[in-house]
Order: structure tokens, then C-alpha cells, then sequence
């Protein structure tokens, strides 16, 4: 009987100590800087667009193969007496959320450091009806850094 | 005691409307004992256990049951229709029979019946009908192995259980408990019984299916046991059922061993004195229950039944040799309490042995020599 | 006068069917249990429900990309699949890792087997009938591990951090006084574990003599690592063919004597003291320095006609990886060498003339990874 | 080990086949080629094991002459598959360790692409009998003697296809994102 006595021991050592459960939907953890949610194209604040020049590396590094760029000339490029350098700017981004593995390369391949893992709440709640949903055009995956709710991390 | 309930004359009014009163407590008092268990077993894992439903989750127990009543309750295709239809009610009614018998407070008893310590292992012995009409009765092999399996550890588990209720009444040599109640007022039964105590809280396990002994529902195992293919209300006819007995053992245990509303200066202090005593007894034995389900594995089948008919049953038949011996011949009471200590050991060495294979020694390899020549 | 012999009644063996929905086949295991009784005759393992054809997925992807499906065959230790692989580019591109990046994925790897084996302990609790409790003790110690993980690769089980010539990116600052701290919740876990299930009468009496298999039997069907051990057979890759820099840490090879569930579980439990020790040694060794190789070529191809079979120490069993390259950047053949696979081949043998609520136990006691096993 | 120290000696192998076979030297090739002198085999250096070839008829015989040979003792089956070289056939690949004496060893079978027979290795040892019911699903091997040959991982009825083959093609993807766009989605609705 040694040994049940000690299991009850143990059990009621447990039973004193403090509770360890997180209550998730009201109060959400804070979550690391370096968490990795599904990515997301970064907003140039001052120039007011998209870094990505819809360049395609980060389609083509992409193992799942979850990602669709189009280019399109910049409109507001200095040469047309706008503001930005950039010639070529993205015309459309599609990421489709249900393929996507979350690795990290197409952040990794970017030189323009212009895609980067989404580390906020919203990213990991995503939940929807419909598997079409989870396709997230341009102006979804802009939204949130437009906002300025995200300051992403990327690797040096 | 007045014959009747408030003062009613009519017996069948006055029976009818006991009845009612068990039914109505008891369906309380499990709704509340389900809610306790979850939020103790959580404690137990530094869980919270309920707290969306209601104010610390109170209001879970009756989520719980608005749910069950609302679920479709299925019956598989070929599955015995009558059998499977009747095994909760023998499952359920057999528990709330047994509360005809249960002395809660000095007045508070539905009929003081003069064998009500048979009466009651009567009773409760049915409810291993019920599970084998479950388990045969739903056409699923799980089902069936595990309703011969609860077969088996019901029956092999009341004998050491009836067994330890006659020799309690021996020693308060009476039947009826509100009898052997009172007579505990200056010293409870369990110091004159202490290995009648422990057999009685070991087959009251087996008899609960609760751990070690749930193995008739052991999800890991059989998926649940006879009452897998159940759903709905009927379902939770099984659950209420397990509640209640549960309820009905810790009263009884508190009854017929803790001396129930009589012992520490029950008498003179008055019916609040005693309630409170019987709650804190009841309380114990059920907190005791929780916490074994939460820290002990489960047995299996064989070892299960060699325990019950090669330990327990020959312990309780020597405790019941010696009980006459001392009570025939009129020696101290004493003499019972040195013999039961010394069967707690024996229970505990039988124990120790069966189990004490001679464990291996594990043996740390010394690092191996040389690296890989490929 | 003859009496004419009683009807000889033909009794009928049950099959049963259990999984691939059960609550003890951790995962998508199913197995047709032929009974007599309680007694298991015949045992019929059926595998391959999770089978997402990970090593022809990587004879499309590149050396970067193969690490993400790599996390994918072993959910539960996924920095120690990464490794084989990036192991076994590296042998094959001839790459030198720094040292700082070998000893982080040392420590990465050992805290994964912790995490591992905490799993193990949890679902193997409510095998043997403990209700619920191993689970929680094993969840709350995991849920700190995989905090930690997160903070170092961002993600909770799937890290692709480990690459082709070092680490993805550099850990965290804080990164020692985290793994401490984690070690210390750690090891408080296994004292619960211990204290709660190996000297209790009921679990050794569950757990004796059970499901036992003879160190040569483990050895003819290809058993490795902890249930091998727990047999007798001292091998342990991270001895015997040491990788990383396994030979300059001390640690012991706990092995078990009859090979039985008892044995298995007992032969886990202490590993994990091994493990935390260490973890504790890497974690004095490490000093700064580079991460990854200064001349990495930006897009890694291997010599032609080249092959390579890197073995490691999962904390399942050998993990290996056979990589077959004929030049380019995608290897030519990956096959995983699952252990989960040939530990699950002795299922059989020692379940069979056991009674049904061991065969459960027994299988448990494998601690199988399905992702591993169906790849 | 680490990969810098190589145990292989200064040289660096050339070609497989126009190796001098003293530069094995150092390898255990030596006691192998003892071992399987009944059988004719060519070495070859791998990255890390010495690399076996046996012809496909007698490549049974081999296995079970490394297990029995009592100076390497070869009882430990590591892993056991093919590999699809598509023209010139499909190599089956057999990985050996020897518990007591730390050694490994890897043996290979050529089988041409239109008959792929081969003897079972279950023979020899029993952790070949999964090991070989993957390889003949996946490669369209068929191994001769097979206790149990049924399909491993496919379904059951699935013994036509053998996936990984490089003649087995790649799903394509069903629908590229952009076309999901068909799916009538005003835009400006999803905040």
C-alpha cells in the first residue's frame, strides 16, 4: 500500500498548488515576437504603399506553392511626378490560408522585406465557414499593417 | 416519531409524499454532487474545473442535463428493443429504493424498518441486473464485454460487502439503523471494526465502479462499457444512477461506521448539530472517493476477482469468526479493535506480496567503447 | 449403457475492432483483435490512414523547403526529424556547422525529447486507468516546453528552425535563463510522474510481466530505442555512433532487465533525468559565434551521385534518413526510416495470449507516433 | 561524428567503380569481402558506409552471410528500400548495423526496370517483413516469399499504382488561388 500512498501524496501536493490554466478567450496570452501566424505584405507608412514589388521570389520559394503575385507599373513612381521609387509595384496577391505551412521562407527569400509572419491574436483566429474564405487577396493581407497593428518581427 | 409526515393520517398520502421528498433531494443533491466532483478532480490536476456556466460555473450541472434531455436518444438497429429500453430503470430505481432505509437526521427517516441493514444490500444488489440488460441489450461489443464484466465485479464485490454490514451489525447487534446509530454515541463502530472499515470502503468502490474498479467503463479499454450505445436522457439515467449510490454509500458509511448523528454529543445538541455531522461524514468518505479516482490506475478483470474472493472474502469471514467468539463469550470489545488492526495488516502484507514480483534492478550501462568504424 | 456426449457447444472468438477512432490508439492506429474471452488470440495491426506521401513531397522541394515536412513526420519531436535531414545534406554538400549552432540543436533536440516523453507519460496514465491526472501533469509541463519553443522558432510544434548548415535565425537573448527555468518545471514534472505511478502497487501490478519481449526477439524485428533498451540491448545511437557533440557530454544509458511494460515505462522515465542532464552541461558549453556556415551558397545543390544514411536518437527510436542525390537542388530519393514503424512490428508477438485491457496497455507502451508510422 | 573528421583517409574516392580497392583500406571492407567471398561483389565508398553491391540473384544469400559471419555479425536490419533510377532499374537498398561489434553496412540490389523479382529478406531477418510490404506498394517490387503481402500504407485494393516511382506524376494543385476569386466575393465586405 506503500506506493498508492504515495500516488495519494503526490495528488494532494497538486491539489495545494495554484491552478496553472490559461482562460483563453478572456484573457488572451501575450504572445512572443517571434510568433508565427500566416503572413501578411507590410505598408510603407510614409510613401503610403506597399513595400512588395510583386517580384515573385516569394512564389516561387513557396513549398506548398499557396501564394499568386501580379506586377503592375507604379502609378505613383517618380518618373509619373509621384513620390515613390519603386517602378514596378503588386497589382494582385492572393495567399490562400489553408495551404499555407507557415515556414517562414517567403519572408526569409524577400528582399524587399516586404511579406512578414503575422505574431498578433487575429492572425491565429481565422476561423471561417468556407475553405474559399481562407484566401486572402491584397487589401486583407495589407489591412492590418495599414492599421499599423502589426511591428513584425524578421530575422537579421 | 408522529406516524405521519406533517401530521397526515392517510398512509398512502404520507408514503407518497416521502417518496417525493427523496426523489426531489436526491435529484438536488446529485446535480450538486456531480458540479463538486468536477470542481475537486480539477483542483486536483490545478485545473479550474466549470466556470463559463454561471457565476464559477455553478449553473453546469444543469447546462448539463438541459442538454441530455434535449439529445435524440438512439437505439441501435437490432438491438434488443425491451432490454435496452429497461436497463436504466433497473439501473436507477433499485438506488432510490434504498433511500427508504437511510437514518439522515434522529427524526428524518422515510420508515424505520426493522431489517433495514439487509434491506438495503437487498436493493442494491439489483442494479447488477440492470447492467448486464445494458450491456447484452445494445448489440455492441463493447457493451457486452463490458457488461459481463461489470457482472462479474458486482457480484464477486457484494459478498465482501454484505459480509462487512453483518458483522457491523453484530457488533451493534441490530438490524434496524437507526438503532446501531444511536448506539454509537459514545464510541463509533469503525474503532471497534477497523478492517471491517477499510473492506467496506474497498468493495463500496467496486460496487460504485469507481477507481481502481471502473473497469466495466473503462474508456481506455472497453469505451465505455454497457452504456456506450446510450445516449440522451436515457444515458443520463446511468449517470444520475452512479451519482446516487455514491450518495446512498457515504450515508450509510457515515451511518454505520462514524456513528452517523449520534456520536460526538449527538443526542443533546440537537437535530443542526447532527445535520452538520452527517454532511461532514458523508462529505469525507465522498472526498475520499475523488481523490483515489484521481491517483490510482485501474486493475484488471482477473486481478479484480482474485482479490475480491482469495483476500477480502476470507479476511471477513475469520472478522466475523472472531466477532461471535468475542461476543458469545462476552469478552471486552477491545479485543475486536487488536483483531481488526491486526487484519489491516495482513490486508496490507497480502497486498505487498501479491505485487512484489522482484522488480528490475535497472542496471546503467557503462558507455560503450570505441566509436563507429564504418 | 452410452451416454450419447453432450452437444459439444461451438463457442465463437469475438473480433473486435479497435480504432481508428479509440480513445488509446493515440492516433489513427486501428487493430482487429481477435478474442477468446478476455484473452487476445490473434492481433491484426492496420496502418497507413495518415499517409500523406511526405517523402515523394520532398522529391519536389528543395533542401530548405523539405525541412517543413520533416516536422510533419514526427509531430512530437520535430527538431530531432529536422535534424536527420539537415544532418544529412550537410554530410552530402560536405557543409561545416559551427559549433554554437551543433550545441543549440543539442539542447533543442533533448528538450524536445522531454516534451516527448512527457506525452508519452500523460497518454500512457489513462491507458493504465488513472483518470485523467498523468495528462494534466504531462500538458502542464509541455505547455512550458512549447512556450519556450515558440519564443525561439515562433511556432508551437512545427518549427522549421534547424537548416541546411546551421539554425534558421539566432535564439532569443534570454535564451539560458529560459531553458533553465524550464528545466526546473521540468523536473518537478518527472518527480510527480514518479511519485505518482511507478511505486504504486496497482500500476506495477498492471504493468509486471507484461507484454514482455526477449532482448533477441527486439533485435531480429528492428525495435529501437527505448523499447529496445528496456530488453536489455544497450544501444543508444547517441553512444554508439555519437552525432553532434553527444561525445563530449557525459550521460548514462538506463536499461531495462525483462523487456516488459514496466520496463518501458521505467527505461522513459530515467532518460529524461539523462536528457536534463544534458541539457544542463550544452547549456555551460555554449559560448557566441556564428550560426551558420560564412560561404553559404544561396541556393544549395549536392554533388552528383551521392547518397547518405544519417541515424539519430529520436526519442522514439532511430530516425533515420537515407538521402539519395543525383545533382540539383532537390534530392533525387528521402526515405524516412520511421522507428514507430518497426517497434509497431512487435505488437504482435507480445500482445498475443495477453488479456484485452493489456493489449491496450502494450500498445501504449510503444509509444507510437502515427505521423511517424504512415508518414 | 561530426562531418569534419573524416574517418576516410587523406585520399579523396574518385568515380565509385574505378576505385583501387586497397583505398578501402580503412573501411571494413576487408572482413565483408571475406565474408561474401562466395558471392561477387563490388564496393563502393558511401558518404559515411561502405556500400555493397550484390547481384540481384543471390543477394539473400549475402545478407545471410553477413548476419552468420561471426567476425561482423550483422543482426540488426536498420531499414530496408528501393530507390527508382528509372532507366537502368530500381536498386534495393539494405541498411545493416551490428549491435555487438558498432558496424554498418549497406547493401545493394540492381533489379532491371521490366522484371522487378527479388528474394524476401524475411528469411533472414523478421523486421524485413513491413519494411519489404512498403517497398513492393510503393515500387512495384515483388518480393518472392513473402509471409504476408498484402499493401502497408495504400488501400488494399490499390496494387496497381506504385507511387513512388518517378514515372508516378504529381498532383497538380486543383485551383490555383486566383481563380478561387470566381467565388462571387463583393469586395469591401470583409472588415
Amino acid at each position: 500500500m506503500k506506493g498508492i500512498m504515495k500516488s495519494l501524496a503526490v495528488t494532494m501536493s497538486t491539489f495545494m498548488r495554484r491552478p496553472v490554466t490559461r482562460n483563453y478567450p478572456t484573457v488572451h496570452r501575450e504572445l512572443p515576437e517571434r510568433d508565427r501566424a500566416f503572413p501578411l505584405l507590410l505598408w510603407d507608412q510614409d510613401i503610403d504603399e506597399p513595400f512588395c514589388t510583386g517580384c515573385h521570389a516569394c512564389e516561387r520559394a513557396c513549398p506548398v506553392e499557396c501564394m499568386t503575385v501580379l506586377m503592375k507599373d507604379n502609378p505613383n513612381h517618380e518618373a509619373q511626378g509621384g513620390t515613390s521609387k519603386r517602378r514596378k509595384i503588386v497589382d494582385e496577391f492572393w495567399i490562400d490560408y489553408g495551404r499555407c505551412m507557415r515556414c517562414n521562407i517567403c519572408v526569409e527569400v524577400c528582399n524587399f522585406e516586404a511579406i512578414a509572419m503575422n505574431n498578433t491574436w487575429r492572425g491565429h483566429e481565422m476561423s471561417v465557414y468556407d475553405r474559399a474564405d481562407l484566401v486572402m487577396d491584397l487589401p486583407q493581407l495589407m489591412s492590418q499593417s495599414k492599421a499599423k497593428e502589426i511591428d513584425e518581427w524578421v530575422a537579421d | 416519531m408522529s406516524d405521519g409526515i406533517f401530521g397526515i393520517e392517510n398512509t398512502w398520502l404520507d408514503a407518497l409524499i416521502r417518496v417525493q421528498l427523496i426523489v426531489g433531494l436526491m435529484t438536488v443533491v446529485v446535480m450538486g454532487l456531480i458540479y463538486i466532483e468536477r470542481k475537486v478532480l480539477a483542483r486536483f490536476q490545478q485545473r479550474l474545473g466549470p466556470t463559463r456556466t454561471g457565476p464559477a460555473g455553478l449553473l453546469q450541472s444543469l447546462a448539463d442535463a438541459l442538454k441530455l434531455v434535449g439529445k435524440e436518444d438512439l437505439r441501435p438497429r437490432n438491438a434488443d428493443p425491451w432490454t435496452f429500453e429497461l436497463a436504466p430503470y433497473l439501473v436507477f430505481v433499485p438506488v432510490f429504493l434504498g433511500f427508504v432505509v437511510v437514518p439522515f437526521v434522529a427524526g428524518w427517516q422515510v420508515r424505520v424498518v426493522e431489517l433495514g441493514l439487509i434491506y438495503f444490500v437487498a436493493v442494491s444488489s439489483l442494479s447488477i441486473i440492470g447492467w448486464i440488460m445494458a450491456g447484452w441489450g445494445s448489440d455492441n461489443r463493447y457493451a457486452m464485454i463490458g457488461g459481463m464484466r461489470a457482472a462479474a465485479q458486482g457480484i464477486s464485490y457484494e459478498l465482501p460487502l454484505v459480509l462487512a454490514l453483518i458483522s457491523v451489525a453484530m457488533v451493534a447487534d441490530s438490524y434496524d439503523l437507526n438503532q446501531i446509530v444511536a448506539g454509537q454515541s459514545k464510541y463509533p463502530n469503525i474503532v471497534w471494526q477497523p478492517l471491517v472499515v477499510v473492506v467496506f470502503t474497498i468493495a463500496g468502490l467496486a460496487e460504485l465502479n469507481r477507481t481502481p474498479f471502473d473497469i466495466p467503463v473503462g474508456e481506455s479499454e472497453v469505451v465505455g462499457g454497457p452504456f456506450v450505445e446510450y445516449s440522451g436522457i436515457r444515458w443520463s439515467f446511468f449517470f444520475l444512477a452512479e451519482y446516487a449510490a455514491l450518495f446512498i454509500l457515504s450515508l450509510i458509511f457515515a451511518a454505520v461506521f462514524l456513528g452517523g448523528w449520534a456520536w460526538p454529543l449527538g443526542e443533546d445538541w440537537g437535530r443542526g448539530w447532527q445535520l452538520v455531522l452527517v454532511s461532514v461524514k458523508a462529505g469525507s468518505f465522498m472526498f475520499l472517493v475523488f481523490w483515489v479516482r484521481v491517483s490510482v490506475p485501474r486493475l484488471r478483470i482477473d486481478q479484480l476477482m482474485s482479490f475480491s474472493w482469495k483476500i477480502l472474502l476470507p479476511l471477513m469471514l475469520v472478522q466475523i469468526l472472531i466477532n461471535g467468539a468475542v461476543l458469545v463469550y462476552h469478552g471486552s470489545l477491545w479485543i475486536l479493535t487488536l483483531a481488526g488492526l491486526v487484519g489491516i495488516a495482513v490486508l496490507v502484507k497480502l497486498v505487498g506480496h501479491a505485487v512484489s514480483q522482484p522488480r528490475s534492478k535497472v542496471v546503467v550501462a557503462a558507455p560503450a567503447e570505441g566509436k563507429a568504424a564504418s | 449403457m452410452v451416454t450419447e456426449a453432450a452437444p459439444e457447444f461451438e463457442t465463437q472468438d469475438l473480433l473486435i475492432n479497435v480504432g481508428p477512432q479509440h480513445p488509446s490508439t493515440h492516433g489513427v492506429f486501428r487493430m482487429v483483435l481477435e478474442v477468446d474471452g478476455e484473452v487476445v488470440k490473434g492481433l491484426v495491426p492496420y496502418i497507413g490512414y495518415l499517409h500523406r506521401g511526405a517523402e515523394k513531397l520532398c522529391e519536389n522541394n528543395d533542401f530548405r523547403q523539405g525541412v517543413g515536412y520533416m516536422d510533419r513526420t514526427e509531430h512530437l519531436a520535430a527538431h530531432n526529424a529536422e535534424l536527420s535531414y539537415v544532418m544529412a545534406v550537410e554530410a552530402l554538400a560536405e557543409l561545416e556547422v559551427p559549433a554554437r549552432a551543433q550545441w543549440i540543436r543539442m539542447i533543442l533536440c533533448e528538450l524536445n525529447r522531454l516534451s516527448s516523453h512527457f506525452m508519452f507519460f500523460g497518454a500512457f496514465g489513462i491507458d493504465v486507468g488513472v483518470f485523467g491526472t498523468p495528462f494534466i501533469y504531462a500538458w502542464r509541463e509541455r505547455e512550458t516546453l512549447i512556450d519556450l519553443f515558440e519564443e525561439i522558432s515562433g511556432d508551437r510544434m512545427m518549427y522549421a528552425y534547424f537548416r541546411a548548415g546551421g539554425l534558421a535565425w539566432e535564439v532569443p537573448a534570454n535564451f539560458k535563463e529560459r531553458v533553465r527555468e524550464v528545466l526546473k518545471s521540468s523536473r518537478q514534472g518527472v518527480k510527480d510522474f514518479d511519485g505518482l505511478l511507478t511505486e504504486n502497487e496497482i500500476f506495477i501490478a498492471r504493468t509486471k510481466n507484461v507484454g514482455s519481449i526477449s532482448a533477441a526477439d527486439a533485435i531480429e524485428i528492428g525495435m529501437s530505442g527505448s523499447s529496445l533498451r528496456a530488453s536489455g540491448v544497450d544501444m543508444d545511437i547517441r553512444k554508439t555512433e555519437p552525432y553532434l557533440f553527444y561525445d563530449q557530454v557525459e550521460f548514462d544509458v538506463p536499461l531495462g532487465k525483462n523487456g516488459d511494460v514496466f520496463d518501458r515505462y521505467y527505461v522513459r522515465l530515467q532518460e529524461m533525468e539523462q536528457s536534463m542532464r544534458i541539457i544542463e552541461q550544452c547549456l555551460e558549453r555554449l559560448e557566441d559565434g556564428p550560426i551558420m556556415p560564412e560561404k553559404m551558397p544561396r541556393m544549395l545543390r549536392l554533388p552528383e551521385g551521392q547518397e547518405v544514411y544519417i541515424r539519430t536518437e529520436a526519442p522514439r527510436g532511430e530516425y533515420g534518413v537515407y538521402l539519395v542525390s543525383k545533382g540539383g537542388n532537390k534530392p533525387w530519393r528521402l526515405k524516412v526510416r520511421s522507428a514507430c514503424l518497426s517497434n509497431l512490428q512487435a505488437l504482435k508477438q507480445m500482445s498475443i495470449g495477453q488479456y484485452v485491457a493489456d493489449a491496450i496497455i502494450i500498445l501504449g507502451s510503444i509509444d507510437i507516433v502515427l505521423s511517424e508510422v504512415d508518414r | 561524428m561530426t562531418t569534419d573528421d573524416t574517418a576516410q583517409g587523406g585520399d579523396e574516392a574518385e568515380a565509385a567503380v574505378a576505385e583501387p580497392v586497397d583505398a578501402l583500406e580503412d573501411t571494413i571492407w576487408p572482413s565483408v569481402n571475406r565474408a561474401l567471398s562466395a558471392v561477387d561483389v563490388r564496393p563502393e565508398r558511401g558518404a559515411l558506409d561502405l556500400i555493397v553491391h550484390v547481384p540481384r540473384a543471390n543477394v539473400v544469400r549475402a545478407l545471410r552471410m553477413l548476419k552468420q559471419d561471426d567476425e561482423l555479425q550483422f543482426n540488426y536490419l536498420r531499414s530496408l528500400t528501393a530507390v527508382d533510377n528509372e532507366a537502368d532499374g530500381v536498386d534495393v537498398v539494405y541498411h545493416l548495423y551490428s549491435i555487438p561489434k558498432n558496424l554498418n553496412v549497406t547493401v545493394k540490389a540492381m533489379l532491371p526496370p521490366d522484371d522487378k523479382v527479388l528474394g524476401t529478406a524475411t528469411t533472414v531477418w523478421q523486421a524485413a517483413n513491413w519494411l519489404e510490404r512498403e517497398t513492393a506498394e510503393m515500387f512495384g517490387v515483388r518480393f518472392t516469399g513473402h509471409p504476408d503481402p498484402r499493401t502497408l500504407l495504400m488501400p488494399e485494393d490499390m496494387t496497381d499504382t506504385f507511387p513512388l516511382l518517378k514515372s508516378h506524376p504529381f498532383a497538380e494543385i486543383e485551383l490555383l488561388q486566383g481563380e478561387l476569386l470566381g467565388h462571387d466575393r463583393n469586395e469591401g465586405d470583409r472588415e
